[in-house]
């Protein structure tokens, strides 16, 4: 049986993954956009799970809404990303470094 | 019947309007101006003053004793301007402003060539003004009013020829000297305020001090825990540290010497007559305290006999004519001192009025000397000038007859009075003191008449050129007298000064004559100085002294039979053998005494302490304090901690990579960071 | 005179016309002109303040207050007690003079400089009218902009540094005090100075409230240690600011202790006299044997200023082992009276030292002592003013500078003989240090042949110089009109010491 | 029970009407040449201000706030203040991003559609009753904005400040929504106001502190207070001036309005514990603020470190969890915002083509040059450094006094040390431009843009004025707060 403990334990290692691989890649923005939509995706995951568990829908309704917002996001951060590659012809996160200090 | 406030007032003001007319607007008056309107208003208060001096001992006036205003009011302390009149201040009034007339008048003749002609006159008058507030005051805070007003002014005549290094270092000496001085009078009059009575009025302070009932010489106070001091001790002597200020006493008597510096009338006015005598006169004034305190009073008693004695040695060895003078002064007003220190303050007074008489002549015969030689004032440059100069000669002899003590003499009275009363005297020191003043009073024939043989008998020393040199005439204009001809060369014959330089002499000789015979009957044993001069019972020396007394005349007679006349002769013999018959006995005695020589020409090395450790300590230890304190510790401290951020700042903001990954990781940190904050939070409300 | 808002014009007037000079003040001379007529109009105002104010009746006379902010209760509130109005007119009039001797040596943007000068003066007014703590806070930090500009831009070559170290520092105390005012505010519910001096605080609040105010008025003063910023702002600053800096801007740090202190935290203050004392004593010796070794006429006679801000502190405080200790109300008011004479006679002294040392400045555009010597032989007048001040500056008794330090020794001597004994080492140390600049600038041969070319006072100068004189000789000669006016204000201070608050 | 009540629309109807003039601008702007932008402009500022006028008008009787839409949608009086100043700062930030904007030929329809856009996210922010419309006023805010920042697409530092901004705010939401989602859990609701009742009964304490703390990381991102605030400084610096205008203005009061809705709005009962990481984080914002900006020779990014510290003043306010705080930190934003909107328009406004005027250097000898904006520009600055008789000043002192008040003395005495420290950048700035003399002294040209100069002009004698009588505005926040 599964309970809601389980849920949450998979949202928050999914949490965990995403905003790991936020600071611990290296390489690749796409990668830092695929681990934003992973920490959506934990989110959505407690928050479908909390509503099923209290057994009250306005979870899920909001789960909608995030869906939404994150393909927005997505959309914006991928015509960032062609902006920055048209500017710097590199998606090398370690590159994006002139502003500092 | 009463004296009249307004007469009072133009004594006072008189010589200021002068002083102000000649100073402000002296390009405008001119110099006939100048010396018009000063000599007119000093000759004003002059005349008012013995008007005075009248009214109190003939006319039968009573002591004058008037506030005019009140200078400021803070609850119940008052400070006042106003008047004290009594036998005493008159004395002093006429004394200064005649000797200061006398200056006035020889100061046409002595400064006809100077361009600070009417500035001169500007500061005598000015001085006479002050010297009239300090004698008049009727409290402690216009006394030091004056006190410090004749300092200015002393400062600016000493300075007169700014131009010269020396005369402006001299100066700037005697005022810092002074303040030293001042530095205790001030407490001592602070001290006044405190315990007698909350009250800065002499009035009011002296009645609080013979007061039985409140008994001020049982009053003790511990400036330092666990010893107790008479508070008339401690009062006395910070008062008396102001009166060794300005009467130059050892150890602060090194300013008079080179106040020397300024122009020769000044030097006989302010520097001997007067000024240097306002400490004496202080003293006497303050009697009702003084005599409250043995202590003070030992303490006055050794200060003075120990100046009486060995400035007049420094004296002897002296070549500058002036410098003579001055130190003669200084030990005169040792002598003064130590009659203030056995309770004779009327003969301290007494001497200081005969003293003013005849070292106000000497000083003007010298400057006459001066004036006939070109402004060259060393003595060895010098010599028989008497036939030159008949009046000056004759007016010297007399001043210094005064001065050496010679029975009949101004001088002989008043000296002779001290001598027996410090003999008469049992207080502590006392012996000292008597050995001091005798052995004094053959060291002041010594340099008197060694003065006057190098001066104006013997053979001449000095060179007559061809008159008529141009170049000297142009330089007779500035009064750089430091060689601008070889010394000892005289453009022309050396001759008498004119009247305006001779009237002076002549009237400053009769009384250095004759007040004395006139007067010491009233003025010490009589009842002249009345309330103005009060001394214990116990203490009246001049008392004793007094049942001797049997007139001036039988005095004078009696005087050929005492120790001093012998001891003056001794030294009138010794100074005419050596001086007027063998002059080469001088520099053998000079050789033999070469230890003791030294000594006396370096002046006992006072002024080179005092310059290295006051002078140079205190510019040392203020450098060390701006470099060290100040620059090295404050600044140093601010400015580091400013550096310091700027240095941190540019460290911390590597921090700020410009990686993405750290900015995300520093989030992450965060985060965690509350987490644990609220971990700690939670288990400590759980707690 | 009651119901005309004389205060406010007196603060208003100068700050109005600071922005009409900077409006119209494009041609020098209209800036200059107006600038005058602006300060001149501002005496005059302060006139009828002197006169109206009904000295022996004492207290706060010429009440304004207008609520401010409803919500704090604070109020802009102004009025003025005997040292109130002292300080005042001291202000109005030193303007007038620093605004015209502005008038030759600033050349360069006159209109900023001239609007600076009379934005400052109106502030430095409402420092010392303002009965409202926020009101005195605002004009008391304000007052740092128009200085921080007047030093920056008119400044000499390390303007700069001294600038920013006098705007920091400065800062740095007055923000401590705003805690304390905040803090005091919690437990009153207003800002007003006498709720302030009633509101009941333990030993510990008076403690904290007392340091943070002594650090804000202790920089102001400016007290040993925190002194050092004065040095460099004075010899950066160009003479119209040094003159407002040593003549008023310091005063409003004492004026701040007798505001602030003794009535807020009067047991704290009893508890800590002795730090200040000592503070002071230190100044008056330390700082006395430091302005000795200065070779630039301006850290001299800064220093000076600060050996002579000394004894505005000591009688302050001495007033308080007075009262408490031993019981004597008299010398207290001595002292208290002394320390705001001290602080008028400053006021003039100093003014006109700076104002004489800004005359050769312009003539030879140096502050060294050594390239000077023997100016009295080309500027007899100068030289004659410059003795004057100089006598005034060592304490000389018929000048200004007597007066006060005469009655804080006298009151000093009564709490304890060493204190006023260490305390009177200025006659020394002061005649020292004023009468050897004196030898070296004034006297003796001239060795410069550029001072050879100097020329006596023109016009301006002798107005500002002469101004300075009569008021230092004034003061000198009978201080009594200037004591009436604040004795009784100042006995209501020793009053207010005597009751204790814990 | 849901059911739409018609009144409800009244309650938003400011954002409806911004909502739709910023669609018909949007067509509208289809079909106007770059020449004629200026109607688009104009059109912009009039939806602007028409919607301010509504929100005037709407405004609710003050103390008693109404909620539509099922409690979505407060309607009560800070909503109002917020509001009224979110769409000035908007109209302000139009002023001053025009000038610059057309010189760059960056002045295209998008920059005024996503600043319209980004202020009705605002809009809804700060009246956001339940978590979901926070969470959407917050994304549209936040997704104009990184738009915007991204807006010159030839700029390399834009587009490099742009996927900073975008990837840390994605994680910021992320975490915003994580803990929204622990806070669901352990409140069954959304509802801001049922979730501050049902604080005391639920029975996982642990996941509401557990959510309380990513909502409190969210919100000091969208602050900026640190360690939250890596993201500000080169955003500030990279986006163009104009959008840094905006950015740096605005959306503080957003923020603000956000930290109110959650922490006091919805976990109120928490406030022992916020109040507490509130203060540890305005601690690190003071010092990290002042003592990163020292060091900075790039004017947009000194301004950029000193918003942090300025944070962490704001923050102050909140220690306190009472309402004098809160209206004392609204307070605080306004001021805050007025000046930085002067600071960051001056830049825009000396910035040239080709040059862009954001080093400190670049100010050398302005008082020469232009005695005027220099002053303006020196206002600003001493405003920020919280000199009397200005603006900052009394901000400065309302947030200390709210502090003091909270007990928190240690914290105001930290507040003003690291002050005085960080009073020494902004003096840089008043000496560069007065006591240094420029490069060539002729006198500034003067752009062409006549609004800005007045604007700015006005924008900084408000500075001024507010110093004197800044009584109104506090009355109207405290009245807000209902005090």
């Amino acid at each position: 049986m599964i309970t809601l403990a389980h849920f949450l334990t998979l949202g928050a290692v999914l949490f965990c993954i995403a905003v790991a691989g936020i600071f611990i890649n290296r390489k690749n923005v796409i990668v830092l956009l695929m681990c934003i939509e992973l920490m959506l995706l934990a989110v959505n995951t407690n928050f479908v799970a909390f509503s099923r568990f209290l057994g009250d829908p306005s979870g899920q309704v909001f789960v909608f809404f995030i869906l939404t917002v994150a393909a927005a996001e997505a959309a914006i951060g991928l015509a960032i990303l062609v902006v920055l590659f048209r500017n710097r012809a590199t998606i090398d996160v370690t590159d994006i470094d002139t502003l500092k200090g | 019947m009463t004296l009249d406030k307004n007469l009072l007032l133009v004594i006072v003001l008189a010589p200021l309007v002068g002083a102000v007319i000649a100073g402000l607007f002296g390009k405008r008056v001119g110099r006939v101006g100048a010396h018009g309107v000063t000599i007119v208003g000093v000759a004003l208060s002059c005349a008012l003053s013995m008007h005075v001096l009248y009214q109190l001992v003939w006319g039968g006036a009573e002591t004058f004793n008037e506030n005019l205003y009140t200078w400021f009011q803070v609850g119940s302390t008052s400070a006042n301007i106003g008047f004290l009149i009594d036998r005493l201040t008159a004395m002093m009034m006429v004394v200064v402003t005649f000797v200061s007339l006398m200056v006035h008048v020889y100061t046409i003749g002595y400064m006809a060539d100077d361009d600070g002609y009417q500035r001169f006159f500007s500061y005598i008058a000015l001085f006479t003004f002050s010297m009239l507030m300090l004698v008049m005051s009727n409290n402690f805070l216009q006394l030091f009013f004056g006190w410090e007003a004749v300092g200015l002014v002393s400062y600016l005549l000493i300075g007169f020829w700014f131009k010269r290094p020396t005369a402006i270092f001299a100066n700037m000496k005697a005022f810092i000297v002074n303040r030293v001085g001042d530095f205790g009078f001030l407490l001592g009059i602070a001290g006044v305020l405190m315990w007698f009575g909350g009250s800065l009025d002499y009035g009011t302070v002296f009645a609080h001090a013979q007061d039985p009932a409140i008994d001020m010489g049982a009053r003790s106070v511990e400036l330092i825990a666990g010893h107790p001091w008479q508070v008339a001790t401690v009062v006395c002597i910070c008062l008396f540290i102001g009166a060794m200020g300005k009467s130059a006493q050892v150890p602060l008597h090194v300013w008079l010497p080179d106040s020397m510096e300024g122009p020769t009338p000044i030097s006989a006015l302010i520097h001997a007559a007067t000024m240097v005598t306002a400490g004496i006169f202080m003293v006497a004034r303050m009697s009702p305290l003084f005599e409250l305190s043995e202590t003070a009073l030992t303490f006055v008693l050794v200060i003075g006999a120990t100046t009486a004695l060995f400035t007049g040695l420094i004296g002897v060895v002296q070549n500058d004519i002036k410098r003579v003078v001055a130190y003669s002064t200084l030990s005169q007003l040792g002598y003064m001192t130590v009659a203030l220190g056995v309770s004779a303050y009327s003969a301290g007074v007494f001497h200081l009025m005969t003293h003013a008489f005849f070292k106000a002549l000497l000083f003007l015969g010298a400057g006459s000397v001066i004036i006939a030689m070109h402004h060259e004032q060393d003595m060895r440059h010098m010599g028989g000038l008497r036939k030159y100069m008949p009046v000056t000669w004759i007016t010297m002899w007399i001043g210094s007859l005064a001065l050496a003590g010679a029975p009949g003499f101004a001088g002989f009275y008043s000296k002779d009075a001290i001598i027996e009363a410090v003999g008469e005297s049992h207080r502590v020191g006392a012996g000292y003191a008597y050995f001091c003043v005798l052995a004094g009073v053959f060291i002041t024939a010594l340099y008197s008449f060694r003065l006057l043989y190098m001066t104006f008998h013997g053979k001449e020393r000095f060179v007559v050129e061809h008159a008529g040199h141009a170049h000297g005439h142009e330089h007779h204009a500035d009064h750089d007298e430091h060689g601008h001809h070889a010394p000892g060369h005289l453009e022309h014959a050396p001759k008498e000064s004119p009247w305006v330089v001779t009237l002076p002499l002549v009237l400053l000789a009769i009384p250095s004559v004759v007040i004395g015979f006139l007067t010491i009957g009233s003025m010490l044993f009589g009842d002249y100085f009345g309330q103005a001069i009060f001394v214990r019972e116990a203490n009246n020396v001049l008392g004793e002294l007094g049942h001797e007394f049997h007139g001036a005349l039988a005095m004078a007679l009696h005087g050929f039979s005492q120790p001093p006349f012998w001891i003056a002769l001794a030294g009138f013999a010794t100074a005419t053998w050596i001086w007027l018959f063998q002059p080469s006995v001088a520099d053998k005695a000079e050789n033999a005494l070469r230890p003791l020589h030294t000594l006396l020409a370096n002046k006992y090395w006072f002024d080179s302490l005092y310059q290295a450790v006051f002078a140079r300590g205190g510019v040392a230890l203020g450098r060390g304090l701006w470099r060290g304190g100040d620059a090295g510790l404050i600044d140093r401290a601010i400015d580091g901690s400013a550096s310091f951020i700027d240095q941190l700042s540019a460290i911390v903001r590597r921090v700020q990579s410009g990686y993405l990954y750290h900015y995300a990781f520093a989030m992450i940190l965060g985060l965690i960071l509350l987490l644990g904050g609220s971990w700690w939070l939670f288990t400590r409300i759980a707690a | 005179m009651a119901q005309w808002p004389l205060l406010s014009v007196l603060i208003w007037l100068p700050i109005a016309g600071a922005i009409l000079v900077l409006a119209l003040g494009r041609d020098p001379r209209v800036a200059r002109w107006l600038s005058v007529l602006v300060a001149l109009a501002t005496l005059a105002a302060s006139i009828p303040l002197y006169l109206g104010y009904d000295a022996p009746a004492g207290g706060m006379q010429f009440i304004e207050s207008h609520a401010w902010i409803d919500a704090l209760k604070v109020h802009y509130a102004l009025a003025a007690d005997g040292i109130s109005v002292a300080l005042i007119v001291l202000t109005t009039f030193t303007s007038v003079l620093v605004i015209i001797g502005s008038w030759g040596p600033i050349d360069k943007r006159v209109s900023q400089y001239m609007a600076a000068m009379l934005a400052l003066e109106g502030m430095l007014i409402g420092v010392f009218a303002a009965t409202d703590a926020l009101l005195f806070y605002v004009f008391f930090e304000a007052m740092l902009i128009p200085m921080f500009i007047i030093i920056g831009i008119w400044g000499g070559p390390r303007r700069v540094y001294a600038t920013l170290k006098f705007f920091i520092y400065t800062f740095l105390g007055s923000i401590f005090m705003l805690i304390g005012l905040i803090y005091l505010h919690m437990k009153t519910g207003e800002f007003s100075l006498q709720a302030f001096a009633q509101a009941p605080l333990g030993p510990s609040e008076q403690a904290w409230l007392f340091f943070a105010f002594l650090i804000a008025f202790a920089i102001k003063v400016p007290m040993w240690p925190v002194h050092t910023w004065l040095p460099d702002a004075h010899v950066e600053a160009p003479t119209g600011g040094s003159v407002i800096l040593a003549a008023i801007m310091l005063k409003v740090g004492g004026y701040g202790f007798i505001r602030f202190s003794l009535p807020i935290t009067p047991d704290a203050s009893q508890e800590y006299a002795w730090v200040v004392i000592a503070m002071s004593l230190v100044a008056v010796v330390y700082i006395g044997y430091v302005a000795l070794v200065q070779d630039d006429m301006k850290k001299l006679i800064a220093y000076s200023s600060i050996a002579h801000m000394a004894f505005v502190t000591l009688g302050l405080f001495i007033a308080l082992a007075l009262v408490r200790v031993h019981g004597n109300p008299d010398a207290a008011r001595l002292g208290v009276q002394g320390a705001m004479v001290q602080m008028i006679s400053h006021g003039f002294v100093s003014g006109a030292m700076f104002s004489c040392i800004g005359v050769l400045y312009d003539r030879l555009h140096s502050r060294m002592i050594r390239d000077y010597g023997g100016v009295v032989n080309v500027m007899p007048w100068f030289g004659a003013f410059f003795v004057l001040f100089a006598m005034a500056n060592c304490g000389l008794p018929g000048t200004s500078g007597f007066v006060g330090e005469f009655m804080v020794i006298l009151a000093a001597f009564q709490d304890n003989f060493w204190i006023a004994a260490v305390a009177a080492f200025t006659l020394i140390i002061g005649a020292a240090y004023t009468l050897w600049l004196v030898k070296r600038v004034i006297f003796g041969e001239v060795t410069n042949p550029k001072v050879a070319k100097f020329e006596d006072l023109d016009a301006r100068e002798w107005i500002v110089l002469g101004s300075f004189a009569a008021a230092v000789l004034a003061v000198g000669v009978y201080p009594k009109p200037l004591t009436d006016l604040m004795d009784s204000s100042v006995l209501q201070i020793v009053n207010a010491l005597m009751l204790s608050k814990a | 029970m849901m059911s739409f009540n018609p009144n409800d629309l009244v309650a938003i109807l400011p954002e409806l009407i911004l909502l739709g003039a910023t669609c018909a601008i949007l067509l509208i702007d289809l079909f106007l040449k770059p020449s004629q932008r200026d109607v688009t402009h104009w059109m912009s500022i009039a939806a602007l201000a028409v919607s301010a006028c509504f929100v005037w008008q709407g405004a609710p009787a003050a103390g008693q706030g109404l909620s539509a839409f099922n409690g979505m949608f407060l309607h009560d009086g800070i909503s109002v203040v917020l509001k009224q100043f979110v769409l000035l700062m908007s109209g302000l930030s139009l002023f001053y991003g025009r000038n610059y904007m057309r010189e760059r030929q960056l002045l295209i329809g998008e920059y005024y559609l996503l600043i319209l856009f980004a202020t009705l996210g605002m809009m809804l922010l700060v009246s956001a009753g339940s978590l979901i419309s926070a969470y959407l006023g917050l994304e549209l805010l936040a997704l104009s904005s990184y738009a915007l920042v991204a807006l010159n697409r030839d700029s390399s530092v834009s587009a490099e400040a742009a996927i900073k901004y975008f990837v840390l705010g994605a994680l910021a939401s992320g975490l915003l929504l994580y803990g929204m989602s622990m806070i669901y859990g352990a409140t069954g609701t959304l509802d801001l106001a049922r979730i501050s009742a049902s604080i005391g009964q639920v029975e996982h304490p642990g996941w509401l502190a557990f959510g309380l703390i990513f909502l409190i990381a969210g919100i000091a991102f969208k602050l900026g207070a640190a360690p939250f605030h890596m993201w500000l400084p080169d955003v500030y610096q990279g986006a163009p001036t104009a959008i840094t205008v905006f950015i740096g203005s605005a959306p503080k009061l957003a923020a603000f309005g956000l930290a109110y809705r959650l922490l006091e709005g919805g976990l109120g009962g928490l406030s022992e514990h916020w109040t507490l990481m509130l203060a540890i984080l305005s601690v690190f914002s003071l010092a990290i603020g002042n003592l990163f900006a020292i060091a900075q020779s790039n004017l947009k990014r000194m301004l950029a470190y000193s918003t942090i510290s300025h944070v962490g003043f704001l923050l102050l306010g909140f220690v306190g969890a009472s309402p004098a705080g809160f209206s004392a930190a609204m307070f605080y934003a306004i001021s805050y915002s007025l000046t930085a909107a002067v600071a960051f328009g001056m830049i825009g406004l000396l910035a040239r083509k080709g040059f862009e005027c954001e080093e400190i250097e670049d100010f050398k000898g302005l008082n020469q040059r232009s005695p005027w904006y220099a002053g303006i520009m020196a206002i600003a600055m001493f405003s920020l450094a919280g000199v009397p008789p200005l603006f900052g000043f009394f901000a400065k002192l309302l947030v200390l006094k709210a502090a003091i008040d909270a007990g928190f003395l240690w914290l105001a005495i930290v507040a003003i040390v690291f002050a005085i420290i960080g009073i020494y950048y902004y003096l840089r700035v008043v000496k560069v431009m007065y006591f240094d003399s420029a490069a060539d002294a002729s006198a500034l040209p003067l752009p062409s843009d006549v609004p800005l100069r007045w604007v700015i002009s006005l924008n900084g004698l408000a500075l001024i004025v507010l110093g004197f009588a800044w009584g109104p505005l506090f009355d109207w926040c405290n009245r807000a707060f209902g005090i």
